[in-house]
């Protein structure tokens, strides 16, 4: 097929789909081979930045997904349609030692972290952000834990090594005030999750 | 309580855990990592776990264990230098265990900061909400990625809902800390240490787990036991911190724990 | 704003919107006024006929929607799903009874689901997820059933002994019981680990 047919084609089928798609199975779908899937996919980026749209194309868990450009956050939710995680500390600190040492088990994460993360894991459980992976093959057989897709999707990751580079430190970072956690996200978003200025 | 423990305490909401909390100290003080002024960052922890007596038991359980853990760093640095009996094996500083895990503690503090801010789904960038109806005719897909939670989950309910004796899976023997208390000294009897895990392993229930739990903190306050950390491992070790009688008994009364 | 600007903010909150959008709603988001918006709508219609895109502007029921093109539904039609199917809580249920208590006849496992679960066992044996064991040898001669080497693959196990116990499950976090005795733990217990805004 013509790649100037191809394209808009494409970008339907990323369009209508109700997740990050695979270029594989574009190229299946369309029974063509990849490779003219993949110049489709960079005609459209091409297309995206020429021309400004009110979304682009992210690269997200192995496959493509249109989703809305960051700048227009605040507008979006007070469309108020969508309900987003907060996470507390201890979910985010279990999150990301879950993401960047898995296999680990609840053990591994609780040494790391000092605290009892049980209940933290079972809440990142029920929100599909983490799985069982199966038993450890050590002594007492510990279940050990990783991510989904869920959340390599929410984070707009393409997969675990699209992860920010974790800095190793080799002596105390300075203090970051307690709080500035929080600090620059735009948190507009009232309980109803829609926003006030 | 003074102003600067109220200041503590308030504060404490905002640390995650013992290790939180100790490299706010550190850094606060401007304290070298690598060369912890013991002394001075355990007296400092102390009182502010004096602050925090008012506060429940569990989450002190936690910062308990750090305390001793600090006690006993700060206790052997205070040894005098032994003749060395290998002289040839080089001793660890008592504290590298403890800078180890701050330092990496560190490290998922930040990333976590950083994964925070990453463009979220549904919080800064917005897909579509619906799905075409042309490709939702085409469902039989089979059955895909569900977890093992999932299983488990419907199974949990399953059993919750289920009639007859499935339930005693559930049921929860009563077991009092004094008991546990003693279960304990007498598996350190005879023993140089036991590791800490083993006391949870099993498959020991939720219950148990807690009632074991308390049972330790007490016999740390009792100073009956010690922790310590393997520095290779990390393991959590238990010592008997006395030497124990025979049966390995403790007379306890039962009230005076405050549990029941 | 300018219509520059707002074309593309437009397109993304139409983009976004879980259905047909007013312009009313839009311009209410936007805090400006409808004039505008329709301006940025008649923009967004000039934008998509002068370069074929795979989706366009669809006025339905009072309001905006981006639609696939027409022409392109046979190929939307074999994208079929790229969610994975989700199992139904019957299915996952007797799935669940018979991985852990097989062998396993018929009746035991309605006995612990109270309903009867003969179509949902069928659709299990289909999925490959469940197998016929043999015959309990009482009386009747019921089937037994198990699990399968599909079923391992699925979850990721390498064996049997890899499925974590229901024991391991409720360590992960106390229901109810010691529910007072946890209440009041400000850290140890977080605020359910993620909230919802």
């Amino acid at each position: 097929m013509d790649i100037l047919e191809l394209t808009p084609l494409v970008e339907a089928l990323i369009f209508a789909a109700d997740g990050p798609i695979k270029a594989e199975r574009i190229a299946e779908a369309l029974d063509t081979d990849q490779a003219e899937i993949m110049s489709a996919i960079e005609a459209l980026e091409v297309d995206y930045a020429e021309r400004p749209r009110g979304f682009f194309l992210q690269q997200v868990s192995g496959g493509y997904q249109l989703r809305t450009r960051p700048e227009y956050a605040d507008y979006l939710r007070r469309l108020g349609h969508s309900r987003p995680f907060k996470f507390s500390r201890p979910a985010m600190e279990s999150l990301a030692i879950i993401a960047y040492r898995q296999p680990v088990t609840r053990s591994e994460v609780e040494y790391l972290r000092g605290v009892d993360s049980g209940s933290v894991l079972k809440t990142l459980l029920e929100k599909r952000l983490v799985r069982i992976l199966g038993k450890k093959d050590i002594p007492g057989k510990p279940m050990i834990y990783g991510t989904t897709r869920e959340f390599l999707e929410l984070f707009g990751l393409s997969d675990l090594s699209a992860l920010p580079t974790l800095r190793e430190f080799s002596e105390l970072a300075p203090e970051e005030e307690n709080g500035a956690f929080m600090a620059n996200l735009p948190l507009l978003v009232d309980e109803d999750g829609l926003t006030e200025l | 309580m003074n102003a600067g423990m109220e200041n503590y305490a308030i504060q404490l909401e905002n640390f995650e855990g013992p290790l939180d909390l100790l490299l706010h100290l550190i850094k606060k003080n401007e304290m070298d990592i690598y060369d912890i002024p013991m002394a001075a960052i355990t007296d400092q922890y102390l009182t502010i776990l004096d602050a925090m007596k008012i506060l429940n038991l569990d989450l002190a359980g936690e910062f308990l264990l750090m305390a001793a853990t600090l006690l006993h760093i700060k206790s052997k640095l205070l040894l005098p230098k032994m003749v060395e009996e290998e002289p040839e094996e080089e001793e660890e500083d008592p504290r590298a265990e403890l800078v180890r895990r701050l330092l990496e503690y560190q490290k998922y503090k930040e990333v976590s900061q950083t994964l925070e801010r990453q463009p979220r789904l549904g919080r800064d960038l917005f897909a579509r909400a619906a799905p075409q109806p042309e490709v939702l005719e085409d469902t039989e897909a089979g059955f895909v990625a569900v977890g093992l939670y999932d299983l488990l989950a419907a199974l949990r309910d399953v059993l919750k809902e289920s009639p007859e004796q499935l339930v005693h899976e559930v049921n929860m023997e009563q077991l009092s800390v004094k008991d546990r208390i003693n279960v304990i000294l007498s598996s350190l009897q005879g023993q140089e240490s036991i590791a800490f895990v083993d006391l949870f392993s099993g498959g020991i229930k939720r219950n148990e787990l807690i009632v074991t739990f308390l049972a330790l903190l007490e016999l740390v306050k009792l100073r009956m036991v010690r922790f310590m950390q393997n520095t290779s491992h990390g393991t959590i070790w238990l010592f008997p911190a006395v030497v124990l009688d025979e049966t390995g008994d403790l007379d306890i009364i039962e009230d005076t724990l405050g549990y029941t």
